[in-house]
This record gives C-alpha cells, structure tokens and sequence, in this order.
C-alpha cells in the first residue's frame, strides 16, 4: 500500500534532482526547467500531505504555484529571449560582466 | 542669561552657515570678529559662574527622545569652564595668526564648526549629546588635515579619523550598556551623566564599563600604545590644525576621563590606578625619548604633548584633590604652551617651508622676539616655576606622590627629559652660528603675529605667579567629585585610598 | 449533495483588501490610459502613480490595527500598517526619480508604472496575510515585476542582472514553496497562527511529537529563501550584480523596501520559531548577521566603483538589522523599522546622487560607471552636491548626529538590553570598518582634483531629483526631531500587534 | 616700614631686569646698565637697613605678599621672611653684585648685546633674593629654579659660537655648557623636588616654621629620605660630585657671571639650603657625616684638578669648587655658622679673584692660557694687587679674611674627632695654596711670554677698579669680623663651640694649616715665579693627564650617558614606535582589507556559481542549526 512517506520520498527526489539541475546545468533554459522540476515536487508534496490530512488548503496552494510557475517561464523566456538577442548565447558562462 | 550655553554652542555654528555666504576677501575677518565675539561670551560665562558653587551651573535641560532617554542637557562646573575659554581662546588666537592662503573661506566656516563641537563636547551633560560632539568634532578635523595638510595628509587623516571613531564605538557600547543598567535600576531611560552619577553599581560592571570608556578616551588622548595617530596628524596638519587639536582635541580625552570614568567608576577607577600610572609613565619617559630623537621641530612637539599628557593622566588618578586640580590645571597649561608652540614652529615654517632642525640654526640672532616667545613657551613647557606649566606639574607629581613614592620620581624624570629635549631644540634652532643662508634673510614677527602670541605669553606667565582665579574653582568643584566618590566607593580599599580633602564646600 | 456556499460580504470585511486593490486598479488604469493614447509624457504617468501611491496610503492609514478580513487570510496588524506605510513612503520617494533631465528609455513605458504598481501591491499582499500561500503570491508578483523593471533599464548589464535575480529568485522560490510544504505536514495547516498552536502542542508533547528533522528542514528551507531575499550572506551574491545592473534609483530602492516586505514576513515565520523555543534559528540568524555585516564589510572596503560599494553597503546594513531581528524582542522588531525608516532616506539620497551623475550613453571607464575617480574634486564642481553626498556618507557611517546613527544606536541598545553585549560591540566594529569606505568617497570628494569631463557629476540633474535630493537630505539631518515619534509610533503599533 | 624694605630690596633688581629688557633688543645703551647697578644699590642699601634691624631688635621680619597656589589641602604663599641667614645672604648677594654690575658695565662695553646682559644679571640678582628670602620651600624652589634659567642665559650668553671637540675647548660652546648646566640642575632639582614631596605629606606643610616645629614628632627613616633628596638638590647647585662637571663648564660664560653665579652666590645656594634647613640635618646624622665626607673629598678632588689647570677661569673654578666642599664639610659637621661664615667670605675674595680675572682677560683679549702670560705685574698693578689679595684670602693666609672661615672649618674637624676629614682638609689647605699662587706666578711674574703672540695688555678702566675696591677691602678683613657675626648668627643658628681639648690645641693645629699654606706658596714660588719652564715628563706622566683632563668625567658622561640615550632613543623611535607600534595598528587595517580582497574571490559574476552558493550556504545553515540543536 502506498503511503505518505513514499509521495514524500519522491517528492524529496525530484527536489533534490531539480536543484542539482539547477546546480550543474550550463544552459539557462534547462536551468529554467529544474526549478520547474522543483516546484513540481513540491506540488506532490502538497497534493500528497492534503490527501493525507485531507484538507483542501494544500492543493489550492499546489495551483497557485502551478499559476505562478507559468507566470515564472513566462517573465523568465522573455527576459530570456532579450538576452539571446543581446549575447546571442544563453551558455550562462558568458554571463559574468560584472564580478568583484 | 541662563541658556548662555546654548548660545556658546551654536552661535559658532550659526556664524558659520551664514560664512558660506561671506566674501571670500573677508571671510577672514568674519572668522575672526566671530571667533573674538565667542570668546567674549565664554570670558562672560567665567564672569557670571559662581566659582563658590561647586556643582553644574547654566543647566539647561530640553527632552529630545524622551523613549530612549536622550535629552538636551548642558551644564558647566569649574572644571568644563575653563577648558570651553581655552577652546574659544584658541580657536581665535589661531584663526589670528593663521597663514593659510589657499580657500581661506572653507577653512574659517570650517573652524566655526569644529568649535561649536569643542564647546559642545565640554558642555554636554547628557551622554549621548556629549557622544554626538565627540563624534562630529572629527570630520571637520578631518578636513582641515586632510585639505591643507602636507604630502601624507589623506593617509594621516583618516587614520586620525578612523581610530579615534573606532575607539568611541566602543565607548558608546558602553554608553548604551549604563543607560540599560540605569533602566534596570530605575525603570527610566536616562543618558543624563548627572542621573548616571547617582548609581552604585558592582564592581565588576564597573571594571567592564571603565575599560570601554578606557578605550574610547585612550585613543584621544592618546595614551601609549594608541598614540601613533598623532604624530602623523600633527605632522601633516597645517598649523592652525595641530593648534586646535593639541590644545583642545586632546583634551576631550582627559576630560572624559575626569568627567566618566572617575565619578561614575570610583572602585574600577582605584584598581586601574597602577596600570594606568604604568603607561602613563610609559608615555612620559619613553615618548620624552622620542621626542629627543625627532629631527622635525614639529615632530619634537607632537610627541611632548603624549609626554605631557602623561603628565596629566597620571595626575588624575592621584585620587586626591591635589593631583586631580592639578591636572585638570595642567589640561589648560599644556593647550595655551603647546597650542602657542605650534603656533611658532608655524611661523618659521612659514618663513623656511622647512621643519628639519638641521636646515635652522642661529635664528636667534635674527628674529630676537620669535626667540624670546619662543624661549618663554619652552620655560613653561618644561615647567619652570612662575609659569603655567609648573603649578599643574607641582601638583599633579605632588598629589601622585601620595599614590606611590617610586612611581612618582620615574614620573619626575620627566622635568628632565623635558628639559634635555626642548633645550636641544633651543640649541639646534637658535643657537650656535648661522650656516644657511636663508637664516640670515629671516624677517622677525610680524605684528599680527606678535599681537597672536602675546596675550597667550600674558596668560602663562599669569596663571604662573597667581593661578587663584582658575585654580579655585576647579579646586572646588573637584573636591565635590573626590567627597561624593568617596561616599560612592563600595570596596574598603577604594574608599580609603580616595581621600577626601579637610577642607571641603558643598555642592550647592 | 454540496451545501450551497453563501459567503456574506460584511464577513469578508473588504476594507482590508483595498490598499492593494487601488494599487492594481491604479497599475490597470495607467494600462488603459496608455491604449487610449500612447504619446503622453512620462511625467503624466509618474504624477499618476505618485497619485495613486497618495490614496493607498491613505487607504492604509485608514485601516484600524488587528483586523482579518477576505477568509481571514487578510492580517491587518500594527507591523503589516506600518511596512506598507513605509513600502509605500520609500515607492513614492522612488518616483519622482524618473523625471531625470535626460531621457532613459524605461520611463518611456508605461508599462514601468503599471508594474512598479503591481509590485508594491505583491510588497502589501506579502506583508499584509499571515497565509503562507498569500505571502507566496505576493512574494512571487512583486519579484516577478521588479526583474521586468530591472530588465526594463535596457543595457546588456541589466538584463544580466535580471537574468541572475531572476533565477536565484526562482530557486529560492523553489525553497519557500518546499519549506511551506514541509510545515503544511508537519501541522496540516499553512496559516501562521495556527501553524504555532499545532506546532507548540506538537513541541510540547501533547499530541504525537514532530520530528525534530521537519522542524530543522522547514526553518531551514524557509530561512534560504529569505536569507536571499534580505541578500545575507552567502545569499546576497545576487546583490552586488544586480545593483550595479539595475538603475541607480532602483538599486537604491531595492536596498530598502523589498528588504521591509522580506522583514515582516521573517519577524512573523522566524519569530514564531524562536517564540517556539527553536533557539537554532536564533543562532543561524546571529551567525548569518556577524557574517553578513563583517564580510560585507571587507567586501566594501575593496570597491573600486561607489554604487558596487553601495551595494554592498546595503547588505552590510542588511546584517546589521537582521541581528535585531534574532532578538526577537519589541524593542528589536522596532529597531528594524526605525532602521529602515531612518536609513531610507539616506540611502536613496546616495542613490539619487549617483543616478545624478549617471551619463546616457557614455560609461565612466569600461568597467565601471561610478568609479571613485568620478567623483573627485566633486567640491570644486558643485560644492552643495558634493556636501549633501557628505552628509549622506556620514550618516550611512554612523556619525551622530545624521538619521542612520539613530538606528545604529536603537539596535545596539536593543541588543545590549537583550543581553548580547559581544553582538553590540561586534556591529561598533562594524561601523568603524564601514567608516573606511564612506570616508573614501568624502576624501575624493573634498580632497582631491577633479580627473576629467567634469560635467558628468551632474549630468542629470533636475528639478524634481534636487526636490527628493533636498528632502531625503533634511530627513537626514533633522532626524533627531523626529527621532521620538517615530520611536513611539512604531513602538505603539508593535507591541499592540503582539511581536 | 620694614616691610616696604623688603619690598625695594626684593624688586629692585627685578625692576632693573624689566627695565634693562625694554632695550634688551636695542643696541649698546651705557644708561642701561648705570640704572640697573643704581636699583641694586638701592636694593644693597635696603638689605643693610634690614640688617641692621635685623641685629639691632634680633627679631625676623616675616611678609605675607599673595597666596600662590591654593589646590586640596595645600596652601602656598609668597611669603618673606628676613631673619639672621637671610639677611646676611641678602647682603652678600647685592653687595657681590652691586660690584659685579658696575664692573660689567666696563667689562661688556664692546659688547653689542650689553642691554640684555643686564636683564638677565640683575633677573639672577632677583631670583637669588626670592631663594634666599622665602618662607617656604617652594619659594627656595622658585628662586632655585630662576637662577637656574638666568645661569642657563648668562652661560649661553654668546650662543652664537659654534660647537669646537672637547681637545679644542673642554666646554663645547656656551649654549652646550649652558644646556648642561640646566640639565644636570634638572637632575638634582628633581631629588628636591621628592624632599618637597615627602616634607609636604609628612607635615601637611611647607613652610620653614611651621614643618621645623613638626620634625620631631617624624619617624627617623622620613627624616633621612627628607635630608638625603634635599640633599641631593643642593649637589647639583653647588656642583658636588657627582654632579660638577658643569661648573667649570660654566666658564663659558662672560666673566662677571662667572664671578656672581658661579662663585659667589648661586653656587652657594646648596649650602645655603642646608644652613637653612639645619634642624632637620641636625636630627639626621648619618646624612649630615655623610655631606661632610662628601664635601671633604670634592674639596681635595676639586682642588686636585686644579693643579695642572692652565685655564685661568677654571683653575678658579676648581676652586670654587673646592671651597664648597669646605662648606659643605662645615655644615655637614653640625657648624652652620662657620659654614655660613665661610660662605660669606669666600663670596668677597672669589669674586674678587674673578674680577681680577677678568681684567687679565680683558688685557690679554679674551685669552686665557696662563702659559701664555707672564709678567703682567708691570703693566696692571691694580689687578695683580687685587689678585694677590685674593690669593691670599683664598690660600688662608693671616690676615685675610679666608683664614678665619677656613681655618675654623678645618679645626671644627679635628674637633668633631674625624680625623681623616682633617687631615685631608689640611693637605688641601696646602694644595690650594699652591695652585691660586700657581696661578698668580704665571700671570703677573716670570717672562712677559704674551709678546710673543703679539698682545698688548693694558689696565681696565679706573672706575672699575675703584668699584672692585670693597671686596678688595673685605677680602682683607671680613675676617676680623667673625666673633661678631658668630654671636649675632648664633641667635638663629645653633651654636657651635670648639671643646677645651682643641682649644688647647688651637695654636698648634693654626700652625699646621698655615704651615701647609705657606709650603704650598713656597713651592709655587719655587716652580713658577721665575717664569714657566714646563718639562715634557711630568705632563705626559699619567697622573698629570688624569688630573688636566679631569680624571677623564665629562668624556665619561659623554660616552656612558649623553652618547647612548641618543642611541636609544633612536632606536625608540626608529625601531619601537614606526615599526612596532604603529605598524601594528597599519597591520590590523591591511588584514582587514587583504580579508576583504579575499572574500570578493567568491564574486565571481558567474550565476552557477552563485547558485553553489546559495546550496553551500543551505548545507552550512543546515550544519549550524544542527549543532546548537545538539549543543543547546
């Protein structure tokens, strides 16, 4: 029977795999995509623990991180999208102007 | 006129915002009209204190941030009173004989703000007003080194700046931990040194609370082994610069020592008698050699002002009326010579564009006023009876004599290093023959300076042969503090070494 | 068979939602000005905005201390009146700031003001629920606009910066998000108030004990989150980019009132943490401070450009009120805002300055826009420029009697009362290490000789930027006036909010 | 009425000073120095008058001038008092330089510089008056510590010579033996400065009477620490080893001043200072042996010295210094009176010989190699009359005055039974002798050697002999005077009576001492008056270059003292101040800033990076909570 600590444990994976994304990756797009990947684990969190309580509140949150990721890609790939225009390479390397 | 203080307070302040406005051909005049009518106010002050009364007179109290405890608070007693006139008095003899061309203007509003801050530090009764003088006196400081100073004058600046605010940061922790004590005590927040006067508190606070004003007025004053600043500002300060802060700026220090430490920490005061006595004499004999190794006239001063502060630092933890008068007496003393010394060397370098002894020689010969003021200021700075300098160095090794006979005669020594270090400036500036030339096209004092120097030749040797009209009311409001810092004192050994003078007046 | 939901409006209590609902019909109706007629000048807009800031403050002030409204998810409490107070204060400081002599394409947009709107009604959502979920929403609109504005300052820096914010800001989105979640199961409940009662039934052992590890998870992940949005170190490495990238006005407001909206919701998670008895979030906050402060510090130190040097100024600010808020104590949550109130002003001053002497098109050197070397000799070139930027330095190094020093003291003393003593002394040394830095740029200003084109210290100056410059100058130097009521009034509304 | 002569006594010279220093920068103004030699007389006269009361009604006058410094419990006036020593220092003191100033006033009339000379003459005159007249020890210290600054200005009279090597001129220049003298005044002034300490916080008091009628009541160890650092204040004025060295220095200085300061009066100060303060010396008698030992060595040491001297000036230097080793014998011994005595007639006869000097010198322009005179007899037999007198009052011959004062002094030795003190006494009775006539022989007899460096010596002017005549006469029978002033002094002093057994005595120890004396003179006569014949041997003889170079003191002190507190003080400043102490305080502001350029590695500008950081600062956060979850 599959239980809390199971969509916890997999919640916690795609976390840590989203951050370790976050951490390694190169490209900003696919830097975008973990969190999204990280946000989403948190989601099933949410799902999982309000099934669990069986409480509501837990899902209405994991929508409005829905909403707010999209809101997040979509201010994001705009900015993106300028950058590329400027630098013509999203490889965030290329991106460290200013330092010290 | 109660709120006279004020007015000594911010009439400098006032004159110099309206200074921006002022022409630059007369801003001097202005300064000086100024700084004449500031000191007339002080010399009324002096008129109008009641040197019977030992306690603060001219209060004046306005609550600013009655949450927290901070109020405009001011107030003189005999011991402030004098060293405002000192400030006022210099502040004009040096703007009179100061010989700076360049942005003549900005210097004079400049001055003007520096002494509103040296008035306000002596006159403040609350610690956080006095904190907040303390602070501000450094920035125009700053300028005046940091704008007319010589090749070193940044680096010298902000190190003069930099330490003396590092140090007070700690003093104000400590400010801020007896405001909490008060508050505990009380159950009122109250920065009023005069509330704070009333609290006994532990020993062990005290000891803790002593060492973070210690700090704070160590750096001032300075004290060995914080005195490294100084030399480089005075060295790099345009003369009016290292007239106001070795006459005035160093004081703060002593004061605050007189005016915290002491009354508020009688017990830690009594257990730090011997260390500071021992850096004390440490700055004496070790600064006194120093400055005998100096090869920069001004240099030679710089450092017998650490030497002489010695002097003073020692006095005041003599516990005993003698020394304390004493060398609240010899604050006085040392601003008038030292301030009228940097005044002379001022002068010459002026004339020389050079400071290094070497390049001097014979002067005397040629400017024979310049030699006798100059003669006279030595005198009294290696404290020769009849002049000022001798009646505070009497009583300060006379009172200290009664703490520890061995310490005082290492802290005699310095009647003859003094001695062995300004004769040889004597002796390497003025005597022996002329062997550069442009010694020999010297001119003598200009009036102007002369008529700068003289009043402050008047002073020493007044104050010299009857330092009555000073001595007595610093006397008074100094054995004030020694009865009730006695009464205080909680452990039996600080009550029995702070002694109590027979003949005492009680605070009115 | 679901009941039908019949809500009545009296119980939604709407009064409280209106602050924030001006600001958006306020961002909506600049939107639709600007469909009906797109050649209007910005100063329209920016008198519009300045407007409507006007009425939400009203709107605020009008609101009455401890109220719920809108499903109880609205917290109308003394600190939540006093930050959207003070966020809408520092915006309507801000504003005028777009009124520079030269034109700077961003202003240009109508959309900046729309979204500079619904920026400050995310702050006042954030500030105004103790809901996780709102202050998520909130967190997410203000940060979500402020990256468009800083992109919006259009050169190849700002887009870097946004870009930088921008994803640290999603990460940490990432860790706020988890950190609720983890406390959602630890409590079964996302509102803070009843977040504390579970947790403290759970602490205490009433119910089936929590985890120790959830706790420390939850305090943790949350604590990353606004460890980075208050830039304490090793957080703040955003910070200095994106100040430098943004638009000096803005890098001065970013300094200030997104760090308010950060606060209130710290002082509300963190607070409850430590009111629980979870003494490790004390401790992470003490040691982020002293980090905070002192390597920021050093950092400063080291600055060749004087708005990098601000940068890091404000985080060292930063630390330094993070430590009043590990005190957890109404005289350390006062001293927060006093600091903030007082340091306002004089930091956007100093921001101004800069944004006076920013050129269009021509950068200082090619590194820097605001080297030292700019600003040499500033006393030969415009005397009151350069003495008000003085004073500005002054006060930002703690030198009575100017408005920082006020906040300076009241920390200290908060944190002498409080017992920590070492922590008092630690932020003197502080001051007197960031004393180096401030003084640096009053030595090029007043001692040394101006280096070249002389005129870009002041190339932007204006009427309205000399009005706010003049403002925030008196602010700064009269603030021991002010000082008291301010003390009392935001003592007042503190403590009456129970914190 | 009294009082108001005190008053006149006091500040006439002081009035002189002011008046002489309104021209003291103008040039030559004979009138100058004709007023300040009237307002000393006038002061001369004053004293008389208070002496004659003085001995008439026996009583002391005592005046209150002004409170001085008033601090805690201390009160410190100026007050006066005019008793027998006083009174009879006062004399002395404006007499000797009543004559001096109307000598100088012949003597420095090429100088240019003559208006100054005479304030700074008749300040010392003033400041002698006040140390002598005070009521109280500080007002001795004022006065003290004035003729010391007034030395220092007379000694450095000529600033303007340069520096010379000690073989060339053994007192470097005159500011040099200037800045000695005050310096090493400075060194014993500090001793009397802790006397003043230990008396003031032992008796709550300074003045003479008051603290003089409390000693009793003191333990023995206070009273010994009192008398051993007054004490040593009175070595350095009256340049007692080890403190003389500047003394002879002080020759540097124009002649008159050598005759006033540094033989008549200042110099006595130290003697002074004991008779004064002779009840508490009288109750330390350790102390009191210990300053008669003392004296009786520097008066053979001095005196020693001077027998190979060349120097005109020094050789009556070292005599000078001889003979206040007599005195201090005397006091030391518990015979104030004769010390004093002694004083006072060494005061005539010194300056005296000095004068005399100084006419040789002015004859011989400036010279003062006695192996370079010879025969002067002839050409200024005034002075040589002067001198001989002196001489002989000097070598104690009978009937001059110094006979009485010395030979009593060296009797009062054999009479307090230290028969070494006497013995050594008597051989230097001998030596001085020899030495002043040495010296006599070499000026005005023997072959006219001068010609040969081209000198023209003439006599000084009449009026200036005229004005030296009263010492001359003095000289001659201050001695007879003594039964006199010995009952007059006694009324204040203690007595001091020989026992029966030296009084039976008396005539053969009075043979003894003159014996040596006129032994000494026959030698002299024997070796010099037929003209110098200098032998090679002798002067290369290692006792004779340890005496002529002063058994090699000041290059001591130079190398052992001057030499290393400059090093030291260099390296003070070179090595501990710059690069210890405050390279310290640079060192703590570069770490900070070296911290700082350190940290800023970690702003690299890559985004990635930052990242890390944020999960490296999660990971550490995570550490820390954990930890002081398990600690606290």
């Amino acid at each position: 029977m599959i239980g809390l600590e199971h969509y916890l444990i997999v919640s916690a994976i795609l976390f840590s795999i989203g951050l370790v994304g976050v951490l390694r990756r190169r490209n900003l797009l696919m830097l975008f995509f973990a969190t999204e990947v990280m946000l989403n684990a948190v989601n099933i969190a949410f799902a999982a623990i309000s099934h669990y309580y069986n409480d509501l509140t837990g899902q209405m949150f994991a929508f409005f991180i829905i909403a707010i990721a999209a809101s997040e890609v979509a201010v994001g790939l705009g900015i993106l999208i300028v950058l590329y225009k400027k630098y013509g390479s999203l490889d965030l390397d290329d991106l460290a102007s200013m330092k010290g | 006129m109660e709120n006279i203080l004020s007015i000594l307070v911010f009439f400098p302040a006032v004159a110099g915002l309206l200074g921006f406005v002022v022409d630059k051909k007369s801003a001097r005049a202005y300064g000086i009209t100024v700084a004449a009518i500031e000191f007339l106010l002080s010399l009324w002050l002096w008129f109008s204190f009641d040197s019977a009364n030992a306690g603060m007179q001219f209060v004046e109290m306005i609550p600013l941030i009655p949450d927290f405890g901070v109020s405009y608070y001011l107030g003189v007693d005999g011991i402030s009173l004098f060293i405002v006139i000192m400030a006022t008095l210099m502040t004009l003899i040096g703007m009179m004989s100061m010989s700076i061309k360049e942005n003549v203007k900005n210097m004079i509003v400049t001055l003007l703000f520096l002494e509103m801050t040296m008035v306000g530090v002596f006159v403040a009764l609350d610690a956080i007003i006095f904190y907040l003088f303390w602070e501000l006196s450094l920035v125009p400081m700053l300028y005046i080194v940091g704008a007319w100073g010589g090749p070193l004058r940044v680096y010298a600046a902000i190190k003069f700046f930099l330490y003396t605010f590092a140090g007070s940061l700690i003093m104000l922790v400590g400010l801020l931990f007896m405001a909490y004590v008060y508050h505990n005590l009380t159950g009122v927040w109250s920065f009023a040194i005069t509330d704070w006067y009333a609290m006994v508190l532990p020993v062990n606070y005290q000891l803790w609370l002593f060492a973070a004003f210690f700090i704070g007025f160590a750096i001032k004053v300075p004290m060995f082994p914080f005195h490294t600043w100084l030399p480089y500002a005075h060295g790099q300060a345009p003369t009016i610069g290292s007239v106001i802060l070795a006459a005035v700026l160093l004081k703060m220090g002593t004061y605050g020592f007189v005016r915290f430490s002491l009354p508020m920490f009688p017990d830690a005061s009594v257990m730090a008698i011997t260390p500071i006595a021992f850096i004390s004499i440490i700055m004496i004999i070790y600064t006194a050699m120093v400055a005998y190794a100096q090869k920069d006239i001004k240099q030679v001063i710089a450092y017998s002002s650490v030497s002489h502060m010695g002097i003073i630092m020692l006095g005041l933890f003599a516990m005993n009326a003698e020394g304390i008068s004493g060398s609240v007496f010899q604050m006085l003393a040392h601003g008038i010579v030292s301030g009228a010394l940097f005044m002379l060397v001022g002068m010459i370098y002026d004339r020389m564009h050079t400071k290094e002894m070497s390049k001097f020689g014979g002067i005397a010969a040629v400017m024979p006023k310049y030699a006798v003021i100059f003669g006279i200021m030595t005198m009294a700075s290696v404290g020769l009876p009849l002049t000022m300098g001798f009646v505070g160095e009497f009583l300060v090794l006379l009172g200290f004599y009664e703490i520890s006979p061995i310490m005082t005669i290492l802290a005699g020594t310095s009647i003859i290093l003094g001695a062995v270090y300004m004769l040889s400036v004597l002796k390497k500036t003025f005597f022996g023959p002329i062997t550069n030339e442009a010694v020999k096209k010297l001119k003598d004092l200009t009036p102007l300076e002369t008529w700068s120097l003289v009043p402050l030749v008047l002073i020493v040797i007044w104050l010299g042969v009857y330092p009555k009209p000073v001595l007595e009311p610093i006397d008074n409001s100094v054995k004030a503090m020694l009865t009730f810092m006695h009464e205080k004192a909680i452990t039996p050994e600080a009550k029995e070494i702070i002694k109590v003078p027979q003949t005492i007046m009680e605070v009115k | 068979m679901l009941q039908p939901i019949n809500v009545s409006l009296e119980s939604l209590n709407l009064i409280t939602l209106a602050p924030m609902l001006i600001a958006i019909a306020g961002g909506l109706i600049i939107l639709i000005i600007d469909l009906i007629n797109e050649k209007l000048h910005k100063s329209l807009y920016v008198m519009l905005t300045l407007l409507i800031l006007f009425i939400d403050f009203g709107a605020v002030l009008g609101l009455n201390v401890n109220e719920r409204g809108f499903f109880d998810v609205m917290m109308i409490d003394g600190i939540s009146i006093i930050s959207q107070l003070m966020v809408i204060a520092g915006s309507m400081l801000f504003i005028p700031l777009a009124l520079t002599s030269k034109r700077f394409h961003e202003f240009e947009y109508p959309e900046f003001f729309a979204l500079f709107l619904f920026m400050i009604a995310g702050f006042q959502f954030m500030v105004a629920s103790d809901n996780l979920i709102l202050i998520f929403v909130g967190l997410e609109t203000a940060s979500l606009s402020l990256y468009t504005l800083i992109a919006l300052h259009n050169r190849s820096n700002s887009y870097e910066a946004a870009v930088k914010y921008f994803t640290m800001g999603a990460l940490a989105a990432g860790f706020f998000a988890m950190g609720s979640a983890v406390v959602y199961a630890m409590t079964g409940s996302i509102e803070l108030y009843q977040v504390a009662e579970v947790l403290a039934a759970r602490m205490s052992g009433a119910i089936e004990p929590v985890p120790v590890i959830a706790v420390l998870g939850s305090s943790i992940l949350l604590m990353v989150a606004f460890a980075f949005k208050l830039s304490l170190f090793p957080f703040h490495t955003w910070a200095p980019d994106v100040y430098e990238g943004a638009s000096a006005p803005l890098a001065g407001y970013m300094s200030v009132v997104p760090k308010i909206a950060a606060f209130v919701v710290s002082i509300r998670i963190f607070g409850m943490y430590i009111d629980l008895g979870v003494e490790w979030v004390r401790d992470i906050i003490l040691v982020l401070a002293v980090l905070t402060m002192t390597l920021a510090n050093v950092m400063a130190l080291v600055q060749q450009d004087v708005k990098r040097m601000l940068a890091y100024s404000s985080i060292s600010h930063a630390g330094f009120i993070v430590a009043a808020l590990a005190l957890d104590t109404t005289e350390g949550n006062t001293a927060i805002f006093l600091y903030y109130a007082l340091f306002m002003f004089t930091n956007l001053g100093a921001f101004a300055m800069l944004w006076i002497s920013r050129h269009k098109v021509r950068r200082f050197n090619n590194r820097y826009d605001h080297p030292y070397e700019k600003f040499a000799g500033m006393i030969k070139i415009v005397p009151m420029g350069a003495v008000v930027m003085g004073l500005f330095m002054l006060s930002l190094a703690g030198v009575p009697p100017f408005s920082v020093f006020w906040g300076k003291i009241y920390v200290m003393q908060a944190a002498v009362n409080a017992g920590y003593i070492w922590l008092a002394i630690v932020m003197g040394l502080n001051s007197a290490i960031a004393a180096y830095y401030y003084l640096k740029l009053v030595v090029y200003m007043f001692l040394k000789e101006p280096v070249k084109d002389v005129d870009t210290v002041y190339y932007n100056i204006s009427k309205p930027l000399m009005a706010i410059i003049g403002l925030a100058t008196v602010a700064t130097v009269a603030a021991i006036f002010y000082v008291q009521p301010l003390i009392s009034y935001l003592y007042y509304m503190i403590s009456a909010s129970g914190y | 009425m009294m009082e108001t002569l005190v008053y006149i006594a006091l500040f006439a010279p002081f009035a002189g000073s002011l008046f002489a220093a309104l021209f003291g920068m103008g040039k030559r103004q004979v009138f100058v120095g004709i007023v300040a030699s009237a307002l000393l007389f006038i002061s001369f006269v004053a004293s008389v008058m208070l002496a004659i009361y003085v001995v008439k009604t026996g009583t002391p006058i005592h005046v209150m001038m002004m409170e001085w410094i008033n601090a805690g419990d201390i009160r410190i006036p100026f007050g006066f008092v005019v008793d027998q020593v006083s009174v009879t220092m006062m004399v002395v003191v404006t007499l000797v330089s009543t004559v001096v100033h109307i000598y100088s006033i012949g003597y420095m009339d090429h100088d240019k510089s003559f208006n100054r000379f005479f304030s700074y003459l008749s300040a010392f005159v003033f400041s002698m008056l006040v140390l002598v007249m005070s009521d109280n020890f500080l007002g001795l210290f004022i006065g003290w510590e004035g003729v010391g600054v007034c030395s220092w200005l007379l000694v450095g009279f000529w600033y303007h010579k340069p520096d010379q090597p000690r073989e060339v001129n053994p007192s470097i220049s005159p500011s040099w033996a200037a800045n000695e003298a005050f310096i090493m005044n400075r060194i014993a002034d500090l001793g009397m400065l802790i006397g003043i300490f230990i008396i003031y916080w032992n008796t709550g008091t300074l003045q003479y009477d008051e603290v003089f009628a409390q000693l009793p009541y003191l333990p023995q160890w206070i009273l010994d620490a009192a008398a051993i650092a007054l004490f040593i204040g009175a070595m350095g004025k009256s340049a007692q080893f080890p403190l003389h060295t500047w003394l002879t220095d002080a020759m540097e200085g124009p002649t008159p001043v050598s005759a006033l300061i540094h033989a008549a009066t200042m110099v006595t100060a130290g003697v002074f200072l004991v008779i004064r303060a002779n009840p508490l010396f009288a109750m330390t008698p350790e102390v009191s042996f210990f300053i008669a030992a003392l004296g009786t060595f520097v008066a053979f040491f001095a005196a020693s010295m001077a027998l190979v001297n060349r120097d005109l000036k020094r050789i009556i230097a070292f005599s000078t210094l001889s003979q206040l080793g007599y005195m201090f014998a005397a006091a030391g011994l518990g015979a104030y009176w004769i010390a004093l005595f002694h004083l006072a007639a060494h005061a005539f006869f010194k300056a005296l010989l000095f004068l005399g000097a100084g006419n040789v010198m002015h004859a011989m322009h400036d010279e003062l190699d006695i192996f370079k005179m010879g025969g002067l007899k002839k050409v200024m037999k005034w002075t040589y009359l002067y001198m001989g007198i002196a001489s002989l009052a000097l070598a104690g011959i009978p009937p001059f005055a110094g006979f009485f004062s010395k030979d009593a002094i060296i009797e009062t030795a054999f009479n307090e039974g230290t028969y070494v003190l006497w013995i050594i006494l008597v051989v230097t009775a001998g030596m001085t002798a020899f030495y002043s006539f040495r010296q006599v022989f070499l000026t005005f007899w023997g072959d006219e050697r001068y010609k040969q460096y081209g000198i023209h010596p003439h006599e000084m002017y009449k009026f200036v002999l005229v004005a030296m005549s009263p010492l001359a006469v003095l000289a001659i029978i201050a001695g007879f005077f003594q039964p006199w002033f010995h009952e007059f002094i006694t009324t204040l002093l203690p007595d001091y009576e020989m026992s029966h057994h030296t009084h039976e005595l008396i005539l053969v120890l009075t043979a003894i001492v003159l014996a040596f004396a006129v032994g000494g003179i026959a030698l002299a006569y024997k070796m010099y008056a037929k003209g110098l014949k200098r032998d090679p041997k002798v002067e290369n003889s290692f006792i004779y270059r340890l005496l002529a170079n002063q058994y090699y003191i000041p290059q001591l002190y130079e190398e052992m003292i001057s030499k290393p507190y400059a090093m030291i003080s260099e390296a003070l400043w070179q090595k501990v101040d710059l690069k210890i102490v405050d390279a310290t305080v640079d060192t703590i502001a570069k770490f900070f800033y070296y911290t700082g350029d350190g940290v800023r590695k970690m702003q690299t500008g890559n985004l990635s990076n930052y990242l890390n950081w944020m999960a490296v600062g999660g990971v550490a956060l995570l550490v820390v909570a954990a930890l002081s979850a398990v600690i606290g």
